[in-house]
């Protein structure tokens, strides 16, 4: 390979893994920006979402599928996945986070950690399915193979450069999401209610917003976000483990604070930096220093830009 | 203040009272004729080596029940101890200590099987050998801890305060694997080779070893690089790799820390080189999260010992009565924990005294033992002299071996 | 003399203008009020005049001096000190395992004893043979980068609203921001913080400075609790007490410090006329002990009642400045704002 | 002002008996090696509590300053380099050392708004076991250092098994840190930090210097934690391996503090107490209990009570904050701050 190509390759690469990363982080900024808590089960709802779609490929049968078929088996764990998390999310926030409403943002927290706890530990089980596709249950915690419904053969041919069906399926997908949910948080009555009640939520009560329920749908929102990267992340990537919700969840929230918490736009490009950075680091050092690199620069950006990106300074109300 | 004192009162009685509950049932032991001989693992239980260790037990246990639990009439017991806390999700020193600390205590126990990571060895070494208790890895594989000159300058003195050997191990240590491991990937036509290592004990201790025999021997080692074993894929690291070349990728590391998931990107990257992986990958649960299509033909595992369908004699009938318990062929893990718990029931039946000194001065003595390994002795470091390395490779989604490595 | 003098007071807020172009000149030993009616930027000005905003323009000073760190020789030194460190830091990490390899590693022979002298020696050597990119390279870049920082952050905090409290202007706010956890004395307390001398080191070990200040400051805080009429709730929660009471430890809490100017905002929102006149009694007497007082009000009694010079501010501007008697003659200001108090 | 003092007391007061109390039980019945734990755990919370609970800066990377202190103790005290100042020295040093590490991480960032500092808090202790693990010339990366020191009082060094000695020395070095702290808390610096978590914009008006005081409690924080990690190196006689200090055990510690009763010192005692002793003795009893009744079978994942202790664990935090909102011994600190 050629040093541009494998700069252009890298850059790929970058921008697959950013998107993955982008999707996850736009969960994290929609709760956050609603209700100002880091969702640490965010990471691990996501990585459910990844045993459903697993699951549902082993119930239908999928790789059996001939490849057209196939488009229509993701569509059906795409959906099926964005239901179940954002379900999930939404009776996390009805269970566990509700209640807690008026206690110290710290309770909160901490019922958050519970629950990525608990999640966590759901994965074990589910991993212990005797299924086919978890290898019969037999090893509960081993990483589980995600058959590759997308093919990762080069549509470029024979060039050095490789693009794959997966990075063209993680465009398809991630995009049109972005930009619905900016139309949706933009446009629509919904996101003005989530707008007003980020803003403020007592005054937004005060107007006749039912707080509780934008809350709810704002967090099943974050949740089905959440479902659609796990099945994108699991076609990309190939493996799902019950542990990988606390890296992927770190990176999207890294991605989340790069870009400014709270902005969605924010979030997108702070995930596309992240993997170009780390695409970059792996290339150009070592890839033993990439989290280091990352860490250095978002400390470095939030020295210069405290409020991130694309983050707005929000000025107390004195 | 009126209401804290019934709150901490309360939570301290509740707290002792539910301790006290578990530790007496956990007290409760079986009599017989003679007495009772103990017999304790102490593995990564919670977290993610529980694949590993979950097969270990299940050797463990199978060669106790094959004894029936009873040797000479004494009664041999058996508990499963967990290094590992729910909080690390791996193994805590902190509790490692605690288990090594209760073993020391228990009178009654004559064995410690453990450690899974050669850290927690570290840690319960010495603690075991003022203890005088002998211990048995199925697992470590760091040369430090037996071989002089091997690790750092007090190694391995420094586990032996007394001076006294009590610690064996009934796998090679890295300094061997790695060595056959570069042997072999230049007989398989190797030039140029890329290193990876997962920056564990285990995993960076074979690579530094690999490195080393490649250069030697005259291969071109073209990169030698640290993973984080938590990243979701390695396709950049993966580019980097195409872009030098190599024929062949090594990766010292184990399947929990994402040997499978580098296959899988090397594949969708369009790497067609070869790929070597050390033992800590010779489990089913490697080909499983690889996906056997990436490891098909082009994979290559080292393993101390015999594979199990390639066992003659003792290791044939452990891997029958293996499969009739628990319904699957046993892996390389299972395997190891039959060992160390066969190696010290043995020595427990040839002991003079049915105590702590006899068995150990037995389990010293160990000579031409017939395991599942081979026949092997301990040699007065306590590393077994079994040399046997084998060479496996993937094809159909099966393991097979292919040759017995040695020099 | 002035103790306080604004002048060209403009604050924008993206395409908002909420105070233009006011100018404001308030003399020692005044009651000088803002008045406005809602919305007309009183606490905005407050604000930027406290440090709180950075006024989009204006100049303001605190008796003829503008509050703001400068370029002194302190500061020069405290950048370059963070060029050179962070710059001998950056080159150490990044090639540290070489040193650690050639001074450490080279030197110590296992429970030998350690020859520091050669090692010292090496350890220079070894980095004066450091490749340029290594060495001199790194370290500037690290210096440059560490010496940015330290710009950064000492420019953002130049005129910060503890650097003004600290040159003697408290202030109260609008919505009663107190230590709602703390008690009372200790809310006073906090006000006296930076008077205080006993630091990390003698709290940490109860040094003898520690209990005589507590005792003196203590003292202190009570006499004023006393002072705004709170003696006896002393001890209990900030946040248990009513509201009314509220703004008098807010005034108490301001006071603490022995500042020469206090600015107020809205004192007597929310009170009752029994507790406005004794605001008003109050408002004096801090007057008289010597602090220059500056209020944004809407209840014209007391503004009326207590002020020496007014300033009527409207959207953002100001429409007019003077005695109380002028003002109520003032018919724009009469429209503006009294028409509509009335009313209300 | 008294109340909270006597609830410290008494709970230091029976940590003390526990050992007497041991020696009349069984053999299986002692718990006081697993409340060494609770100490070591408790240090290190209160130190997280100088930072979060007094001070209200969210640190999600506590450990990593535990790991720093660990690793300094190890390489200023092991015979395999050639500092070897000792066991008092070593300890003593990890404080300034921690402080340092505290204020390097600080400066940059601690003006940054809450949760974007609880980032950079989890990012750096991620980081700094990636260093560890990196710079092996110097750490030995993931193999450790060891032996490491221990006290002696004119005899012969302590080992891992004399654990009545460690279990007093863990105590007297708690008793100490407990009193430390409370004397930061009840002076104007412990005043300053609780003025800046209620309202930072409020004490920063009243002339508080608000970046000095949050960067001593970070540091005083940092410095606490590095203490709890060098003692606890110090018990095992090695640093285990660099993700022994991993955020998981940043978790706890901020669960210790905010189960406990954020920002009072009884209640991250108490805090401690029932968090580790939910996860290291009772758990692990329970677990091998089952185990000794057969109970525990193969095959099927859900039968291990191994696999049971994380979801048992986040159950009793979800609970926990659900019922004590503020904690179980939460402080009210108009009383205790005098």
């Amino acid at each position: 390979m050629q040093p541009h190509e494998v700069f252009l390759q890298q850059l790929i690469t970058g921008l697959s893994n950013g998107m993955i990363i982008a999707l996850i982080a736009l969960g994290y900024t929609m709760v956050y920006g609603i209700i100002e808590l880091i969702n640490f089960a965010h990471g691990d709802v996501f990585m459910l979402g990844a045993f459903l779609a697993l699951t549902l490929l082993g119930v239908l049968g999928m790789e059996a599928w001939s490849p057209t078929w196939r488009i229509g088996g993701v569509a059906i764990m795409l959906v099926g996945s964005a239901l179940f998390c954002g379900g999930l999310n939404w009776t996390l926030d009805r269970v566990a986070y509700r209640s807690l409403r008026r206690a110290s943002k710290l309770s909160l927290l901490v019922s958050a950690i519970g629950c990525s706890f608990i999640c966590t530990n759901l994965g074990l089980f589910w991993g212990g399915v005797p299924m086919e596709v978890f290898a019969g249950g037999v090893a509960a915690a081993a990483p589980k193979d995600f058959p590759q419904l997308i093919p990762q053969t080069n549509l470029l041919g024979a060039s050095a450069i490789r693009i794959t069906p997966a990075d063209i399926a993680v465009v398809v997908v991630t995009v049109p999401l972005m930009i619905g949910l900016v139309f949706l948080v933009n446009r629509t009555r919904m996101g003005r209610a989530m707008r007003a009640v980020a803003q403020d939520a007592t005054a937004a009560a005060l107007m006749g917003i039912p707080v509780d329920r934008v809350i709810g749908i704002t967090f099943f929102i974050g949740g089905a976000l959440g479902g659609f990267a796990s099945v994108v992340y699991a076609l990309y990537n190939n493996t799902i483990g019950f542990q990988m919700g606390y890296r992927a969840g770190m990176d999207a929230f890294t991605a989340a604070v790069v870009g400014g918490i709270g902005s969605l736009p924010g979030a997108v490009l702070g995930g596309l930096t992240i993997g170009l950075v780390r695409a970059m680091s792996d290339q150009y050092l070592e890839t033993q220093w990439t989290n280091t690199i990352v860490f250095g620069m978002l400390v470095m950006i939030l020295i210069f830009r405290p409020s991130g990106l694309l983050g707005t300074t929000r000025r107390e109300k004195v | 203040m009126k209401n804290t004192l019934p709150t901490i009162t309360f939570i301290l009685i509740a707290s002792l009272g539910l301790f006290a509950s578990f530790a007496a049932t956990a007290a409760q032991q079986s009599e017989s004729s003679k007495g009772t001989l103990h017999l304790v693992s102490s593995l990564p239980r919670t977290g993610s080596a529980n694949a590993q260790t979950s097969t270990m037990v299940n050797g463990i246990k199978l060669a106790i029940e094959e004894v029936n639990g009873q040797i000479d009439g004494w009664t041999i017991t058996y508990q499963d101890l967990d290094d590992a806390s729910p909080q690390r999700g791996n193994w805590d020193p902190t509790v490692e200590a605690q288990n090594a600390n209760a073993a020391a205590k228990d009178r009654s126990c004559v064995g410690y099987i453990g450690t899974f990571n050669s850290g927690a060895a570290k840690v319960a070494m010495p603690i075991l050998n003022r203890a005088g208790l002998v211990m048995v890895s199925p697992a470590n594989t760091y040369p430090g801890l037996t071989k002089p000159g091997t690790g750092e300058a007090n190694e391995p003195m420094v586990y032996r305060p007394t001076g006294k050997i009590n610690y064996f191990r009934v796998v090679p240590a890295d300094d061997l694997q790695g060595t056959q491991a570069a042997n072999w990937a230049k007989s398989l036509g190797a030039k140029k080779v890329f290193i990876l290592n997962d920056r564990e004990l285990y995993g960076k201790g074979i690579a530094d070893v690999f490195q080393k025999r490649a250069k030697e021997i005259g291969m071109e080692v073209v990169g030698f690089e640290g993973t984080d074993a938590k990243a979701s894929n390695y396709r950049p690291l993966v580019t980097k790799i195409k872009a030098v070349g190599p024929d062949l990728v090594y990766f010292g590391g184990t399947t929990q820390s994402n040997a499978g998931q580098i296959a899988k990107d090397l594949r969708a990257g369009g790497y067609e080189g070869l790929y070597m992986v050390p033992d800590g990958c010779f489990e089913q649960a490697f080909i499983e999260a690889a996906g056997d299509s990436n490891l098909n033909d082009k994979t290559y595992i080292t393993f101390g010992g015999l594979p199990a369908e390639k066992l003659t004699g003792r290791g044939a009938t452990f891997r029958e009565a293996y499969h009739k318990r628990y319904g699957s062929d046993p892996e390389a893990y299972a395997a190891y924990g039959y060992e160390a718990a066969r190696v010290l029931l043995d020595a427990i039946a040839r002991a003079k005294t049915k105590d702590r000194a006899g068995v150990l001065a037995a389990v010293a003595e160990t000579v031409d033992f017939d395991g599942v390994l081979g026949k092997w002795s301990f040699d007065a470091n306590g590393d077994t002299s079994s040399k046997v390395m084998s060479g496996q490779t993937v094809k159909n989604g099966k393991f097979e071996f292919v040759k017995v490595l040695g020099d | 003399m002035s103790v306080l003098s604004a002048q060209g007071m403009t604050m924008r807020f993206g395409g908002l203008v909420a105070v233009q172009d006011v100018s404001l000149t308030v003399q020692e030993g005044e009651i000088f009020a803002v008045i406005g009616p809602n919305g007309a930027g009183k606490t905005t000005l407050f604000n930027a005049i406290t440090g709180i905003y950075e006024p989009t323009s204006g100049v303001v000073q605190f008796s003829g001096r503008e509050v703001r760190l400068g370029w002194t020789a302190l500061t020069i030194a405290r950048i370059a000190l963070a060029f050179v460190l962070i710059g001998c830091t950056a080159v150490v990490a990044i090639n540290v395992e070489s040193l650690w390899t050639r001074v450490i590693n080279a030197n110590y022979v296992y429970l030998q004893p350690f020859p520091w002298g050669k090692a010292a020696g090496d350890f220079f050597r070894a980095l004066a043979e450091l490749p340029f990119s290594a060495g001199i390279a790194t370290g500037c870049i690290g210096g440059c980068v560490g010496a940015a920082t330290t710009l950064i952050l000492w420019w953002r905090s130049r005129r910060t609203p503890d650097v003004i409290a600290r040159s003697g202007v408290a202030r109260t706010f609008q919505n009663i921001r107190l230590f709602n956890e703390l008690s009372l004395v200790q809310n006073v307390l906090v006000g006296m913080d930076y008077r205080m001398k006993a630091g990390f080191w003698s709290a940490l070990l109860r040094l003898p400075l520690f209990f005589s200040e507590r005792e003196r400051f203590h003292a202190e805080a009570e006499k004023l609790l006393e002072f705004v009429g709170l003696a006896d709730r002393a001890d209990s929660a900030a946040g248990s007490l009513p509201y009314g009471y509220r703004r008098r430890l807010e005034i108490a809490r301001a006071l603490a410090g022995k500042p020469k100017l206090i600015l107020l905002d809205e004192p007597a929102a929310g009170m009752n006329p029994s507790e406005v006149v004794d605001l008003m009694a109050l408002i004096r007497r801090v007057r008289d002990a010597g602090t220059t007082v500056v209020l944004i009000e809407h209840h014209m009694r007391l503004v009326m009642g207590v002020s020496d010079r007014i300033l009527v501010l409207q959207y953002g501007k100001q429409i007019a400045e003077g005695t109380p008697a002028e003002i109520r003659a003032n018919s724009a200001c009469v429209e503006a704002y009294l028409g509509t108090e009335s009313h209300g | 002002m008294r109340g909270r003092f006597g609830a410290i007391t008494i709970i230091l007061t029976c940590a003390a008996v526990v050992p007497i109390v041991d020696l009349a039980l069984p053999e299986s019945l002692r718990i006081s090696e697993a409340v060494r734990g609770v100490f070591l755990y408790a240090i290190l919370a209160l130190g997280l509590n100088v930072v979060s609970g007094y001070a209200g800066l969210l640190n999600l990377g506590i450990a990593a300053f535990m790991a720093i202190g660990a690793y300094a103790f190890a390489i200023l005290t092991c015979e395999i380099y050639p500092f070897q100042v000792g066991f008092w020295p070593g300890i003593l040093l990890t404080l300034p050392i921690g402080a340092l590490a505290g204020f390097v991480l600080g400066a940059p960032t601690l003006r940054l708004r809450g949760d974007y500092l609880a980032i950079v808090t989890l990012g750096f202790g991620e980081i700094v076991q990636d260093l560890l693990k990196n710079l092996d010339t110097v750490t030995k990366g993931t193999q450790g250092i060891n032996p490491l020191p221990s006290p002696s009082f004119g005899g012969e060094a302590w080992t891992a098994s004399d654990e009545y000695k460690w279990y007093y020395l863990l105590l007297a070095v708690l008793v100490i840190v407990v009193l430390f702290v409370r004397n930061l808390e009840r002076s104007r610096l412990g005043r300053a930090w609780f003025s800046i978590r209620q309202d930072e914009l409020a004490s920063r008006s009243m002339g508080i210097r608000v970046e000095r005081v949050k960067m001593l409690a970070f540091s005083t924080g940092a410095a606490i934690a590095a203490l709890a990690g060098g003692l606890s190196a110090s018990v095992l006689s090695s640093t285990g391996e660099p993700s022994n200090y991993d955020f998981q055990v940043s978790i706890l510690a901020l669960c210790i503090v905010i189960v406990g009763g954020i920002g009072g010192i009884a209640g991250v005692l108490v805090g401690a107490l029932v968090m580790v002793g939910l996860n290291s003795i009772v758990l692990v009893k329970a677990a091998a209990a089952l185990a000794a009744l057969g109970i525990g079978g193969q095959g099927n994942v859900l039968l291990s009570p191994n696999n049971w202790k994380y979801l048992i664990f986040g159950l009793a935090l979800v609970l926990a904050v659900r019922l004590k909102p503020d904690g179980l011994l939460p402080p009210r600190i108009e009383r205790s701050m005098r």
